[in-house]
């Protein structure tokens, strides 16, 4: 039943968009209702999943939430709800703070006459439409991450590429445009691919077991897989590693995510960056699964290891000469993927390491990316040179946002250090001490390339016509909010967390 | 939140870690707390605090007090400043770091401990960030610090057994079943990953960048205590788990030790800036604590445990000693850059007459680091001297005979250590103030001399009380199988510090007791001798009129004479430009001359790795060219060659 | 308690020969020149007269101007107490060793190099400066020829080390003794400001090291600071005569031990006091870059000589 | 019996690849829609022809769609695009034709290569056509890398949607009715936002070709 109430509510947020002609702030509103909504579902659904009733049990159904679709939806629907929160089209001042919020507070201290003034309407037409296309990519991923059958999942995933094609390009200009026509070009010949790969097993399911009307689902695949041909599989394996990798940012299909993620609007770029990156690595672990009962792990493990190791090559030197900030986040993506890649071939130890990051990397790269929003509309350069004093100008956003960074580059006490010293010890233990090795030079690459451009950042003295001084407005403690989680994740690791990573474990690793 | 909050709350668990520390040491039973449920995976938090693990605590209890009421009066003047609650917040969690590094039980706590230190001490670096040199800085150390670390993982992840047997305890009976290559490896790891955090030569260039910047208080707990949990690291890894190697581990460390501690007193004789200068002195002291290491790892390797383990003590006096006055140093040094608003000695003087307190204080310190007889440097540095001639003793002569060039070398480099305190002490304390700054100076708030005055004392007690704190610092050893000292030697606490098969032994308390006796003795006689009041007047001056600061020696006409000497090693570099009147080129307008001494080896090991990586950088970057069609090239090139792969895989 | 009885009386004999010792020295040197040379007591007249002249002291002299020369005066009466000049006391442990006295001089040096800087005129700080650096090439040497003397006695002690040399006589003068003496030798020449090195009768300023440091001092101050020097002298004279050949030193407390010890002493620093007299009337002073040279010769020698003692032993 | 169904989808497949080849020997818009609409057409009377043969009611519906949205709709959009921007003849493709067609000829044999697992696997009788499917999926892939203009490059990826419906016919005697009506979708959508674009690019760049749009670097 909350499955239906998880896929209900964006899709009724996303009709509620198109249907409202003129768009008025009550939609705006309502679709941040309903994200809430679908992150109590997913909630729910996990605490489900933790007490280990896979809802529904029959293996026929549309839609299967086991604790690693559970684990992934939780976090689409948080990072979904933080960047509709912060999305335009609902009434927010000069510090992005939305009305709604707004006026419950000051309902308490009636003396704030100039809160109608300050704000600055956003455009209606652009707001209708950033609404529409955000709850859909919501719904899509949703849908991606809790279908049961493999051949939906793609549906879902071909989805969520058209459907953040168009919302790349919020005002036209010519980047943003060429940005949002590689991103749709490449991806959507990457997902082909993925498709050539699910139809090779698909037809060597057929050819061993014959026509079962729901072959295609997950737990039937896993169970058939022993019988199926190991040539085929690893066949089927390569196209959907290349296939799925392009979705998740993996080099050398990574070409697309610098010129989307730094042209896409903030809220946009967060859920990319966050989340759909996320859903490429959740496809590419549940076809490992498959293919590893067909096939012994030893050639998944090669082809998922060459390139992670590619990938965060390439994220890490792209780093050291980076003139510009969201394309320092974008490329910081394409190496933790890689690092994620890297994890899921390193055996159980491995596999709850790269889950653990996919997480943090979720709440971190969406939180980086819309402190990011805020830094380019105060700064209104995306320039590392000429943005500088951030702590002088914006005291919130600041700290924040070097909490952010150095989130990303692994320091404790927040979440990124534990997976990647879990990812080293499964390295070290599985005895792939090269790889631990080369990890760790590329990551100090990054490291110090990171830290020098958060350094110019931070200080330095407050270029000339920069606003300085920020309201602690509803959007910082949001942003707050994430941060917060970040630290829990990273001191803590809550039990129910680390159970939930446990069973997802038990789904992929056999 | 008051800034005496955050100074009371720091004093308090300051006060609390000696307390614990003291517990330990006085009955060497170990303290064990865990909390398990903090991230289980990685093996839960897991706290052991061993007698050695207690001495490194005292060290940082001892260095972290001054410092901490020192913050008093140093958050004053900051009050309101924008940066002032970072600061209060950044300052009680290196303080925690520093603090939980000695007690860490298993591999997740050490390292965590470690970077919550370093990253809580870079934003300390980074508090007053308006210059650009300090930003350099930060990141200079910053990025050293995350050296270390990527160096010290895999050295534990190889050490670890399985994956969840991460604490302590399995490592050390882990560590017996190594195989000899990989006991080198682990070793070299450690010596790298400890050695940049505690400064030695080659890894050492973050420490005279990093510490002037922070603030003197920070400073003075960088100096004083940060580095040594380096040191620390290196015995609990060396030492403790590895239990000690061939003769090559040693032959390494007191290589690197004598280097250290020549080349730092060297660059430090030609700084100006006051606290640079302190900095370098700390890449010395730590140089001499690494000889002591060296020396006691070799005998042990040739199987001599007793005389062995005078070395592990100097060490370990010595790691003591350097945190008492390179603080008392640094917080001197402190309230002169606090008075007179810079840290170049060339615009101080004359501030003895100004800041008497201080002035003591600085000399003081200065007297301790340059092991002058009654203060608490001699006693170690004796030590260390009796640990190289114990070194003798060694049966192989190609082997013994590093340890009189090693001799040599620490001398030359304790000699050098005079003159450059003589410089430090004389050119900013005495004769007259060379600028309108120094003449102004009074003398410092009260609260900042109190952190300075409790090290001062604690300088001269460790000095005469040394034959009462050696044999405690044997009982520390006995608590590491790796340094057990024979039973035979460890001395009852006397009068006398013993060094093995009486080499030698020496009483600092008699010899404290005797200077004074003479010396108030001649003040006696002179004073019945002659009665008659002194005379003021002016310095002679060869009959010239007015004796003017600019007539004074400043640092670098003082450090003048060993620039020449050692030339090759600086290679000054020397620009003139004398501009001439315009009409006629015999009138000199203005001639400016400027020498700078670079540490070349620095540009001739970092540099080249900066180039690298950013050529490196350059050619991924042509990856992303712009053109979609090269982008779905490389899309169906992974394709094809994945599908090869199919192929060749087994 | 005879024993400690002794050392004092030694140590406030050592005292009192001192200046007679410089006296000696100045007189050997005028009579090799054919001058009539000063008598041996006239450095006492000096000092019984600077006691009595009047302190005149800098204006920007402070505390530590008045303080330099009680340092520096019982730094050196401290180190002689434990050089065993006559008679080697068995009964107590010596308080300090060779390192001992080799830092104590270095503190009473640190503090006079202070001193000079004080009064803030350029000639103090051209002494202090290069003052520290002569003593800062010493050091090695120094602790390199203690090394050998360690190694063959065993011991860095005084008495032990005299002790043992008298007691194995053939071991002591190998090769590695001579080398060890002879840059005991140079140092003795460096660190006291004799000839080759800096001329202790020179009032030109751009010459002088030691002079220059103390140019400030008058009255009593000044007296000290001499006598501190000449102290300074007799002490590494004993270093190396007790050390080096410690024939004639008296183990026991008996009269005639003492004085045979004692009048054997006198002639071996006579004879040392002749030897640096007739080396300075050869020799020029050398250019101040030019000592370093001489010093690094020295401590080749001192490395040769443990060199020597290892590869003999 | 099989012997003529097999032969039937060795010739359809053989027809699609030949129409995939003829883009690379043309040139110019309107060839390149004729072209596509042809293999459109191929494929949904193969569809039909397993249909028949497999005794498959729902492949009837899936060939009937074929012919609304790829037969008929998607060429009459793809006129009226290529209309609207003028007759703008084909620049000069990154590779000549003759390096193509080789290329295209050795794509095919890798493809020959590759498939020869899943022939031997395979028990249908459709099996043949695997390789071709296969071959008909690198060309497109090529196409799309070898052309310049935006509009070639959307009918390169029509034309890979096409493999891969192919290969899926072929392969499975077509996917479950859920997931077809979702391929469907999906290509529709594709192309309709890719046409969004392409007028988009047109307005802002005014040109079409491609080779313009590297202003994102590094």
């Amino acid at each position: 039943m909350t499955i239906i109430l998880l896929w209900a509510s964006p899709a009724v947020a996303t009709a509620l968009a198109i249907l409202v002609r003129p768009y008025r702030r009550s939609v705006g509103e309502a679709s941040v209702g309903l994200a809430a909504l679908s992150l109590l579902a997913s909630l729910w659904l996990a605490a489900q999943a933790l007490s280990g009733t896979v809802t529904p049990a029959t293996a026929t159904d549309v839609s299967r939430v086991d604790s690693l679709s559970a684990l992934l939806a939780v976090c689409i629907t948080f990072v979904s709800l933080v960047a509709s929160a912060l999305g335009p089209g609902l009434g927010a001042d000069r510090d992005g703070n939305p009305i709604l919020f707004r006026r419950l507070r000051l309902a308490r201290s009636a003396a704030a006459p100039e809160l109608e003034a300050a704000d600055d309407e956003d455009d209606p037409a652009q707001s209708r439409r950033f609404r529409i296309f955000q709850n859909a990519f919501a719904l899509t991923m949703i849908v991606a991450v809790t279908a049961n059958n493999v051949a939906l999942m793609w549906v879902a995933i071909e989805a969520t590429t058209i459907v953040s094609a168009i919302a790349i390009p919020f005002e036209r200009s010519k980047a943003s445009v060429e940005a949002s026509w590689k991103y749709l070009l490449i991806c959507s010949v990457g997902i082909a691919l993925a498709f050539a790969g699910t139809v090779l097993a698909y037809s060597d399911f057929v050819s061993t077991a014959g026509h079962l009307p729901d072959a295609l689902n997950w737990n039937i695949l896993r169970n058939a897989a022993p019988s199926l041909h190991p040539e085929l599989m690893k066949l089927a394996f390569a196209f959907i590693v290349i296939g799925y990798g392009t979705k998740a940012g993996l080099a050398p299909m990574h070409t697309w995510l610098p010129d989307a993620h730094s042209e896409a609007p903030a809220t946009v770029s967060a859920m990319m960056s966050g989340v759909l990156l996320a859903v490429g690595m959740y496809a590419i672990a549940r076809w490992k699964a498959v293919v590893d009962a067909a096939v012994a792990p030893a050639f998944t493990n090669a082809l998922l290891i060459t390139i992670g190791l590619l990938s965060v090559a390439i994220g890490a030197f792209s780093l050291v000469i980076q003139r510009h900030y969201k394309r320092m986040l974008a490329y910081s993506s394409v190496e933790h993927m890689g690092l994620v890649s890297i994890g899921l071939a390193l055996g159980p130890l491995g596999t709850f390491a790269a889950l653990l990051h996919l997480v943090n990397h979720a709440v971190a790269k969406s939180m980086s990316f819309l402190l990011a929003g805020r830094i380019l509309r105060r700064y209104d350069t995306t320039e590392l040179a000429r943005v500088s004093g951030l702590l002088a100008a914006m005291p919130w956003t600041g700290p924040l946002f070097a909490a952010g960074i150095l989130t990303l580059v692994g320091l404790p006490p927040f979440g990124i250090f534990i997976s990647e010293f879990l990812l080293l010890k499964a390295a070290v233990m599985t005895d792939h001490v090269w790889i631990a090795a080369a990890v760790l030079v590329l990551l100090l690459t990054a490291f110090i390339s990171l830290v020098h451009h958060l350094n110019g950042m931070l200080y330095g003295p407050v270029p000339a016509g920069v606003r300085i001084g920020e309201s602690r407005g509803w959007a910082v403690m949001a942003l707050g909010g994430c941060a917060i989680v970040l630290l829990v994740l990273g001191l803590l690791l809550p039990p129910p967390v680390a159970a939930l990573l446990d069973r997802s474990i038990v789904e992929l690793v056999r | 939140m008051k800034t005496r909050h955050f100074s009371s709350i720091c004093v308090g668990c300051v006060v609390f870690a000696l307390a614990a520390a003291l517990q330990v040491l006085i009955t060497a039973r170990p303290l064990d707390a865990a909390v398990p449920a903090v991230v289980a995976a990685a093996g839960g938090l897991l706290f052991h605090l061993d007698p050695l693990g207690a001495f490194f605590l005292a060290v940082v209890g001892i260095g972290g007090l001054p410092a901490a009421i020192y913050g008093f009066s140093y958050t004053e003047h900051y009050e309101g400043h924008r940066s002032l609650p970072v600061f209060g917040v950044m300052f009680n969690v290196f303080l925690l770091g520093m603090s939980l590094v000695p007690c860490a039980g298993n591999i997740f706590t050490f390292v965590t401990a470690w970077e919550l230190m370093s990253v809580a001490s870079y934003f300390l670096v980074m508090t007053d960030a308006e210059d650009v040199d300090t930003r350099q800085a930060g990141l200079w150390y910053i990025a050293m610090t995350q050296f270390s670390l990527v160096v010290l993982l895999p050295m534990f992840l190889l050490l670890a057994p399985a994956a969840d047997r991460t604490s302590f305890a399995d490592l050390r009976i882990a560590a017996a079943g190594l195989s000899p290559q990989l006991r080198g490896v682990v070793f070299l790891l450690a010596l790298i990953g400890f050695g940049s955090k505690a400064g030695i030569v080659p890894l050492h260039v973050w420490l005279p960048r990093a510490h002037p910047a922070a603030p003197s208080h920070v400073s003075a707990l960088m100096s004083g205590v940060m580095i040594k949990l380096g040191i620390y690291g290196l015995i609990r890894v060396v030492f403790d788990f590895l239990g000690g190697g061939p003769a090559w581990w040693g032959a390494l460390l007191l290589t690197a030790g004598s280097l250290s501690a020549l080349l730092g007193v060297l660059y430090a004789l030609m700084e100006h800036d006051l606290k640079r200068l302190l900095a370098y002195h700390s890449v010395e002291n730590i140089g001499i604590i690494f000889i002591a290491l060296g020396a006691g790892a070799i005998l042990r390797s040739y199987g001599l445990h007793a005389l062995a383990t005078i070395g592990f003590a100097a060490a370990l006096y010595h790691t003591l000693n350097h945190a008492c006055f390179k603080g008392l140093l640094f917080l001197a040094a402190g309230q002169v850059v606090h008075q007179t608003q810079t840290r170049n000695m060339e615009d101080m003087g004359g501030l003895i007459k100004a800041m008497p307190q201080t002035a003591l204080l600085f000399l003081i310190g200065s007297a301790a680091i340059v092991a002058l007889p009654p203060l608490n440097g001699f006693a170690s540095e004796w030590m260390v001297f009796q640990s190289l001639l114990a070194g003798t003793s060694i049966p192989r002569p190609e082997v013994a005979i590093g340890f009189p060039v090693a001799v040599g070398m620490l001398a030359l480099a304790s000699g050098l250590a005079a003159a450059c305190f003589v410089k430090a002490f004389g050119i900013s304390f005495l004769a007259m103030p060379r600028s309108m700054h120094a003449s102004e100076a009074r003398e410092a708030p009260e609260s900042m001399r109190y952190g300075a005055w409790l090290l001062a004392d604690l300088c001269v007690l460790l000095g005469v009380g040394a034959s009462v704190v050696v044999p405690a610092l044997y009982r520390v050893l006995e608590s590491i199988d790796g340094l057990v000292p024979d039973p035979r030697l460890t001395p009852a606490p006397g009068l006398w510090i013993e060094a093995p098969r009486a080499l030698g032994h020496l009483s600092p308390a008699l010899i404290a007791l005797l200077l004074a006796a003479i010396g108030f003795g001649t003040w006696l006689i002179v004073r019945s001798v002659h009665r008659r009041p002194f005379r003021v007047s002016d310095t002679w001056g060869c009959g010239r009129i007015a004796q003017t600061p600019r007539m004074e020696y400043t640092a670098s006409a003082f450090a003048e004479p060993l620039r020449r000497v050692f030339a090759e090693l600086y290679r000054p570099t020397q620009d003139l430009t004398v501009n001439a009147h315009p009409d006629s080129p015999y009138f000199v307008e203005s001639i400016t001359f400027k020498s700078e001494v670079r540490p070349w080896f620095e540009e001739a090991i970092y540099d080249p790795v900066v180039r690298a990586a950013r050529r490196i950088a350059a050619r991924v970057r042509l990856l992303q060219s712009g053109s979609v069609h090269r982008y779905l090239v490389y899309v169906v090139v992974a394709l094809l060659v994945a599908l090869a792969s199919v192929w060749w895989t087994p | 308690m005879i024993e400690m009885l002794l050392v004092v009386g030694q140590t406030l004999a050592g005292v009192a020969l001192a200046p007679g010792l410089v006296g000696s020295i100045r007189w050997t040197k005028a009579r090799l020149q054919g001058r009539r040379g000063a008598p041996l007591w006239q450095p006492y007249a000096e000092l019984r007269k600077l006691f009595a002249k009047e302190r005149v002291v800098s204006h920007n002299a402070s505390w530590l101007f008045h303080a330099a020369p009680f340092v520096v005066f019982g730094t050196a009466v401290a180190v002689l107490s434990l050089v065993p000049v006559v008679f080697v006391p068995t009964g107590f442990d010596s308080i300090g060793d060779l390192f001992a006295v080799v830092y104590l001089l270095l503190l009473g040096t640190f503090f006079l190099a202070l001193a000079g800087l004080d009064t803030g005129s350029p000639f103090g700080g051209m002494g202090a400066s290069r003052e520290m650096t002569v003593v800062a090439l010493t050091e090695p040497t120094v602790a390199l020829s203690i090394f050998a003397l360690a190694l063959t006695a065993q011991s860095t002690n005084l008495g032990e080390i005299i002790r043992q040399t008298v007691a194995e006589p053939a071991r002591a003068l190998g090769p590695g003794h001579l080398l060890a003496f002879a840059a005991l030798f140079i140092v003795t020449l460096a660190e006291t400001g004799r000839l080759p090195v800096d001329n202790p009768t020179t009032h030109l300023e751009l010459t002088m090291i030691h002079e220059a440091m103390v140019l400030e001092y008058s009255g009593p101050y000044l007296a000290l600071v001499e006598w501190g020097a000449a102290l300074k002298l007799l002490i590494f004279f004993a270093i190396a005569a007790n050390l080096f050949l410690p024939w004639g030193v008296a183990f026991t407390p008996s009269p005639v031990a003492l004085v045979a010890g004692f009048a054997l002493f006198v002639v071996k620093i006579g004879a040392l006091g002749v030897a640096v007299a007739v080396l300075e009337t050869r020799v020029a002073k050398l250019r101040l870059f030019r000592v370093p040279e001489l010093l690094s010769a020295s401590f080749v020698m001192a490395l040769l000589a443990v060199l020597s003692t290892f590869l003999v032993r | 019996m099989d012997g003529l169904f097999s032969q039937l989808v060795v010739l359809g497949s053989s027809g699609m690849l030949l129409t995939a080849i003829i883009i690379l020997w043309r040139r110019g818009v309107p060839a390149y829609i004729s072209a596509y609409r042809w293999q459109s057409w191929l494929l949904a009377a193969l569809t039909a022809c397993v249909g028949y043969f497999g005794s498959d009611a729902g492949l009837y519906g899936g060939a009937i769609a074929l012919v609304l949205l790829k037969g008929l709709g998607i060429p009459y959009l793809l006129r009226s695009m290529e209309r609207r921007f003028g007759a703008q003849h084909e620049l000069r493709p990154y590779v000549n034709t003759e390096t193509s067609l080789l290329a295209a000829g050795v794509l095919v044999l890798f493809a020959y290569a590759l498939a020869r697992p899943w022939m031997a696997v395979s028990a249908l009788p459709t099996r043949a056509g695997l390789p071709l499917a296969m071959g008909l999926l690198f060309v497109s892939l090529f196409i799309i890398v070898s052309r310049k203009k935006a509009i070639t490059q959307v009918i390169g990826f029509l034309m890979l949607e096409n493999a891969i419906a192919l290969l899926a016919v072929v392969g499975t005697y077509g996917v479950p009715l859920l997931v077809e009506f979702g391929v469907f979708l999906d290509a529709l959508m594709g192309f309709l936002v890719m046409q969004i674009f392409v007028y988009q690019i047109h307005e802002t760049f005014d040109t079409m070709d491609v080779e313009q749009l590297t202003r994102l670097k590094h």
